[in-house]
């Protein structure tokens, strides 16, 4: 029974998406018992960021709620990234401690 | 034009003429126009405002104009500054350990002094090292200025240009004392540097083994030895007497023995001494030795009341 | 900008709660991401004491809370969708077994705490205070962020016991189901931040 | 209450919505929580200023003058986190930002009026407890208003409560500006968009922005500093392979952007106070508005230049120092639209302009010693010293307090209904202005000279300076006592204002003065106003 609400996903449809989230689960799992060395950790946030995206995407309704939503969220990932980033241009450029 | 305390100071001081000159030049402007635009268009003179018309161009010049000349001001600033971070090879090291609230400085052949004594013409490597919090070496006539973080080894350079006698200050907060943690730096010529740096330590020959480490861990920064009550108890009449401490919140009565003292350097906190800050001594373990202590010991133990 | 503007003269706006609390969430990343922060440095300047230390953990543990939140997540997914095909008995049964969820989540995490302080690993205890460096600072933002997050945990959980309430009033209805909505994106937001604490502290060996 | 006889319009908010005090700390009306704010940040503001006298007074000889150094160093550090914690962050924003945000806008109230409320509650907790540690426990923290570790983790003066207060103080902000930023996507009268909003609103989104995003940082600093004193070893603890600097970043992570959260509003309210004074539309809207947005981004990432010596790399002190020397670009457009405003207007020089042109004077100091700040050469030697109190005073005092005090005298007869004594408020301005000048132009020339700051004691060489500094605090305060004096008389006994007192263009002059409960006697559709006379 689809009401008139705009837009619904279906039960079945948010099924799907947890069962997705549980493969990319066990996919991370599995890839750190896997040496990638340097890249482990990209790896290992390269799935988490994935997750995070379908959980924000479909559950959480991005998909469906007004574009300035979106970009609200866009605006704090970018500043929280520039934290980041910023604060590494020092520990990244440490003199080795003598 | 500059007093050429060190090599750095022309590089400062162009970057503070260019910055403030050309701020001088805007704020004077802006100010005279604002002052104008008052007096000629005042509603008495002028009842009837012309309607704005937004000018796109204008909006641009006065975005490109600042921005050129900021990038100018980043650029003078970063020429000033460049040198500081360009040690040379072969710059006189120094340790220099800031503590609350007194700098020591050693010297390569394990001389020690309380001021820093620097030959005129050579580069002069500081090796930055903080047992406590943050302090920051400032040595205004010579422009420079870095701060001592406990856990990191900051290190930075100077030569001096001129014979002479420069204030050291403690530019970072450390509490109580910050504002009495002074020093001097003393630039001697080439020959008068080199008859110090080579003359035989005569304090051994003055003072007990304990006075002299004693004015080397800087507990005399914090504890008198003529009864004056500093951040921490005098040592004056200490030995032997009963001190009423708080372990954990209670209090005690304790002799001073020589385990009580030895005990309060190596983990003052445990019996804190009643009327004084708990956590300002920092533990000395690992610091200190064992003969050390002992020789604190015998230094205290002469230090009686009258 | 293809919002509409509406007057003031509308007394409810689910728009505006939704913002609010988005809002709300972007305040709570940000929280957790000073944290995240320390923990990227410290990890760049502790490498191998951090991959060290990190063996101490166990992944099972970790692995099957990540499930369980991720199932809380669905459910409480599908409660919002049952509110609005009016089946307001469903919604509640979905609310119930997020709680039951958030339950074994934190029974969980009581074992998995209990047997690090067992081992003396929580910050101040001795054996942590012998570790080498670097493993302790692993250890410290660990309890930290874990305990900041099992304190969301708790907050999302009374969340929801108030929507649950407020269903049995039918103060929510199929008109208006915002407050349930925001509870809703809540715990999402509590899963999302789990999702990378967890690779963060289990999975890099 | 004065006899003399009011046409103040009866269904006034101060009317309606019941009377007595518990009817106003229950209230939910913007209004309301606007003066609450005032009058509780007036008596804190009072609080910090007579400390800022006292350490003037200490400061005027070296050695000791009326106090001991450890409660020299008590001081500052209250006086600062009142100052900025308690008096200049929720100061515009939470007092004419909640009466008049919504007003400006054409809506009823704002977004969530009880979380508006609870906003003014957490802002009182928190101050009671800041202010608690005068009376209870170890002292207040001497530590500065910065809390560096590690001496604020080895202090044993009470650091955990002032901490905890100022994370308290931090959630009634974020509330603040989350309120705002709903109110002004969705409760704008209908026909304003975006580009039609009064430039405060502007401001005030975008400090609006700033809180919501980087004081949850300062929140959990503050918390690990807290966990760190609870449980004697931590994150910034060298021995345990942590680092102090990190510390250093999160702060200003937080507390850089957090003096944009300061000065924009006052930017906006100088953006509203110049064009109904020259009589003519805003030279260059957009500029200003995209230039507040400009402020709260770049703002973000030029936190180091705080902590040029503290030990940073080489690179990311040279990535800071370009970006602070960039941030200074879109306040440079806001002065030049400014200018060009005034210029070919028809000036009217009533107290709002005066105070407005005084901000812009005082703000050109203290923002160009901020480039003197900035760059790479000159902050190696002026770094923590006089020279820095001289800025952040200039900017923050002179920039934000005048700012203040202009948004004080345009729309205090809109708040009371009526006017304060003209001539009078001019003479004030005149005292406080030199006074100030007076007292803060010397810090500069101590700082050239190498004097530092949070120094209780000073070489003898600095004292003439000192002395005409403290010479200046005491000019300062009869200035500001003469204005506070005409404003509070002028709020009991002033005459009638009506409603539109200085020509206003924007939408608050449309109802009466003081507004009734639900602000406008009829929903208002917004019409774009015409610069006519
Ligand atoms: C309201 C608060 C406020 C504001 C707005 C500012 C604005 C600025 N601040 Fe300030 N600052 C503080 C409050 C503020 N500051 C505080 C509190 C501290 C000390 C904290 C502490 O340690 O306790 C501090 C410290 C501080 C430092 C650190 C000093 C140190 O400790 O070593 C620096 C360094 O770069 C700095 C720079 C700047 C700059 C570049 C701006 C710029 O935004 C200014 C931009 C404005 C202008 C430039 C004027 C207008 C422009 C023109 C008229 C155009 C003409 C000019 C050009 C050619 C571009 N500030
Ligand atoms: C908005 C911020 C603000 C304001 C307004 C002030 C105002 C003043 N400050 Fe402030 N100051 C800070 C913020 C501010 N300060 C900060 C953040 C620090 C850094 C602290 C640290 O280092 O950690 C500092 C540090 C600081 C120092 C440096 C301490 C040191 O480094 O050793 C000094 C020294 O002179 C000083 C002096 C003063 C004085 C004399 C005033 C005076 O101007 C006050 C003048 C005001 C008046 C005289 C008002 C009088 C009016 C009335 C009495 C009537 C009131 C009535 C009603 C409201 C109804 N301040
Ligand atoms: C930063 C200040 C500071 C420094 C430096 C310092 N102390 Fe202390 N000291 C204190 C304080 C404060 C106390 C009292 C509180 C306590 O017992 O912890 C104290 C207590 C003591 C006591 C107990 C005194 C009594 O009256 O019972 C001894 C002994 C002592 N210190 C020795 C030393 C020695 C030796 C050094 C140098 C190696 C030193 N201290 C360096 C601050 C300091
Ligand atoms: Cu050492 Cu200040
Ligand atoms: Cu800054």
């Amino acid at each position: 029974m689809e009401n008139n609400h705009s837009h619904s996903i279906s039960d079945k449809t948010y099924i799907f998406i947890w069962v997705s989230l549980l493969i990319l689960t066990f996919l991370s799992v599995e890839a750190s018992f896997v040496h990638f060395r340097a890249f482990a950790v990209g790896v290992a946030l390269f799935i988490a960021t994935a997750k995070a995206f379908i959980v924000a995407y479909y559950f959480m309704h991005l998909k469906f709620d007004s574009k300035i939503i979106g970009i609200m969220v866009l605006v704090t990932g970018i500043v929280f990234l520039t934290f980041i980033i910023l604060t590494f241009f020092d520990y990244g450029f440490r003199e080795p401690i003598v | 034009m500059f007093s050429n305390a060190s090599s750095f100071v022309e590089g400062v001081d162009i970057a503070f003429f260019i910055i403030i000159g050309i701020s001088l030049v805007f704020l004077v402007g802006i100010t005279a126009a604002m002052i104008y635009f008052v007096i000629k268009y005042n509603k008495k003179r002028h009842p009837k405002a012309e309607p704005t018309k937004d000018n796109f161009q204008l909006e641009i010049f006065w975005t490109v104009i600042p921005t050129l000349l900021v990038l100018g001001m980043f650029y003078y600033g970063w020429v000033g500054y460049r040198p500081m971070r360009i040690i040379p090879k072969n710059a006189i090291p120094v340790k220099v350990t800031a503590k609350m609230w007194s700098w020591s400085f050693e010297y390569e052949n394990g001389k020690w002094d309380s001021l820093l004594i620097v030959p005129v013409n050579k580069p002069v490597k500081l090796e930055l090292f903080s047992p406590d919090v943050l302090h920051s070496l400032y040595i205004p006539a010579f422009r420079v200025k870095e701060d001592v973080v406990p856990g990191i080894a900051n290190v930075m350079w100077f030569k001096a240009q001129k014979e002479g006698t420069y204030n050291i200050l403690c530019a970072e907060y450390c509490g109580q004392r910050h504002s009495y943690m002074l020093s001097k730096v003393k630039v001697l010529s080439q020959k008068e540097y080199e008859k110090w740096y080579n003359a035989k330590d005569t304090l051994a020959e003055k003072m007990m083994p304990g006075e002299i480490l004693m004015k080397k861990q800087a507990c005399i920064a914090c504890h008198s030895t003529d009864g004056s009550k500093l951040v921490g108890p005098s040592f004056k009449g200490l030995y032997g007497s009963k001190v009423t401490v708080l372990v954990n919140g209670e209090k005690k009565e304790i002799i001073a023995d020589d385990e009580y003292i030895k005990n309060s350097i190596l983990d003052p906190n445990s019996e804190v001494v009643e009327g004084f800050p708990q956590g300002i001594m920092t533990n000395y373990s690992g610091q200190i030795s064992e003969d050390e202590i002992k020789q604190f010991i015998e230094y205290i133990k002469t230090l009686k009341d009258d | 900008m293809n919002e509409t503007i509406t007057s003031h003269a509308v007394h409810r706006d689910d728009e505006a709660s939704k913002i609010g609390m988005w809002l709300f969430l972007f305040t709570e990343l940000l929280l957790f991401g000073g944290l995240f922060l320390v923990y990227t440095i410290y990890r760049h300047l502790n490498s191998a004491a951090f991959a060290n230390a990190a063996g101490e953990l166990s992944v099972l543990f970790g692995t099957i809370n990540t499930i369980v939140l991720i199932t809380s997540s669905l459910t409480i997914a599908l409660s919002i969708s049952a509110i609005k095909n009016n089946n307001a008995k469903r919604a509640k049964i979905m609310l119930w077994l997020t709680l039951i969820f958030a339950l074994i989540f934190m029974i969980n995490k009581y074992f998995e705490w209990s047997a690090k302080i067992h081992h003396g690993l929580f910050p101040g205890m001795e054996h942590f205070m012998s570790l080498p460096p670097g493993e302790g600072l692993f250890f410290l933002l660990y309890f930290f962020m874990t305990g900041l997050h099992a304190f969301h945990i708790i907050a999302g959980s009374i969340f929801i016991a108030v929507v649950i309430a407020q269903l049995n009033k039918s103060k929510i209805t199929q008109d208006d189901y915002v407050l349930q909505e925001n509870a809703g994106l809540y715990w999402h937001l509590v899963d999302v931040i789990w999702i990378y604490l967890f690779p963060l502290f289990y999975l890099i060996h | 209450m004065s006899t003399e006889q009011t046409a103040l319009p009866a269904d006034n908010f101060f009317n309606q919505g019941g009377k007595g005090l518990m009817s106003w700390l229950t209230t939910t009306d913007h209004k309301r929580i606007g003066l609450l704010y005032m009058y509780s940040i007036a008596i804190f503001f009072s609080v910090a200023v007579i400390l800022g006298l006292l350490m003037r007074l200490e400061l005027i000889a070296p050695g000791k003058t009326i106090m001991e150094a450890s409660t020299y160093n008590k001081t500052f550090t209250l006086h600062g986190v009142i100052m900025i914690f308690l008096f200049i962050i929720p100061g515009i924003p939470a007092v004419f930002g909640n009466f008049f945000v919504p007003l400006l806008m054409g809506a009823d109230d704002v977004a969530f009026p009880r979380l508006n409320l609870m906003s003014w509650y957490l802002y009182i907790i928190g101050a009671a407890i800041a202010l608690s540690t005068l009376v209870f426990g170890e002292g207040s923290a001497d530590t500065g208003w910065t809390f560096y570790a590690p001496y604020s983790v080895k202090t044993g003066t009470n650091v955990s409560t002032s901490v905890f207060a100022a994370f308290v103080l931090g959630f009634s902000s974020i509330l603040t500006g989350l309120n705002f930023l709903t109110t002004i996507h969705r409760m704008r009268a209908p026909g304003m968009g975006w580009f039609d909003m009064p430039l405060y609103l502007w401001s005030t989104y975008a400090t609006s922005w700033i809180q919501i995003l980087a004081t949850p940082i300062i929140g959990i600093t503050l918390l690990m500093i807290i966990a760190e004193r609870a449980l004697g070893v931590g994150l910034f603890d060298p021995s345990l392979g942590g680092d102090p600097i990190l510390y250093q970043h999160l702060f200003w992570i937080y507390s850089h952007p957090a003096v944009y959260i300061m000065i924009l509003p006052a930017m906006g309210v100088v953006s509203e106070i110049i064009p109904v004074f020259s009589r003519r539309r805003m030279f260059g809207y957009k500029a200003i508005a995209f230039s507040s947005l400009a402020i709260a981004f770049v703002g973000y990432l030029v936190w180091g230049h705080h902590m040029f010596t503290s030990g940073m790399s080489g690179p990311a002190r040279i990535i800071f120092s370009i970006l602070t020397f960039l941030v200074a670009i879109p306040s440079a457009i806001k002065v030049f639209n400014w200018l060009a405003t005034l210029n070919k207007g028809s000036i009217d020089l009533q107290p709002p302009l005066l105070y407005s042109l005084g901000f812009i004077f005082l703000f050109l100091i203290g923002g160009l010693t901020g480039l003197v700040n900035g760059a790479l050469a000159t902050n190696t030697h002026i770094h923590d010293t006089a020279f820095i109190v001289g800025h952040f005073h200039y900017v923050m005092f002179g920039g934000t307090g005048f700012g203040f005090f202009a948004a004080m005298h345009y729309w205090f007869p809109k708040m009371y209904g009526r006017m304060y004594n003209i001539k009078r408020a001019t003479r004030a301005f005149w005292v406080t202005f030199i006074g100030f000048n007076i007292l803060y132009f010397p810090m500069f020339i101590l700082g050239l000279e190498g004097m530092p700051r949070r120094y209780y004691d000073y070489l003898p060489e600095f004292q003439g300076w000192q002395v005409v500094s403290t010479v200046g605090s005491w000019i300062l305060v009869t200035g500001l006592i003469m204005m506070f004096v005409n404003i509070i008389r002028g709020a009991r006994k002033g005459k009638p204002a009506g409603d539109d007192p200085w020509n206003g263009y924007t939408m608050e002059w449309e109802t009466s003065s003081p507004p009734p409960l639900e602000n406008f006697h009829q929903a208002p559709v917004f019409k774009k106003p015409t610069y006519e006379d």
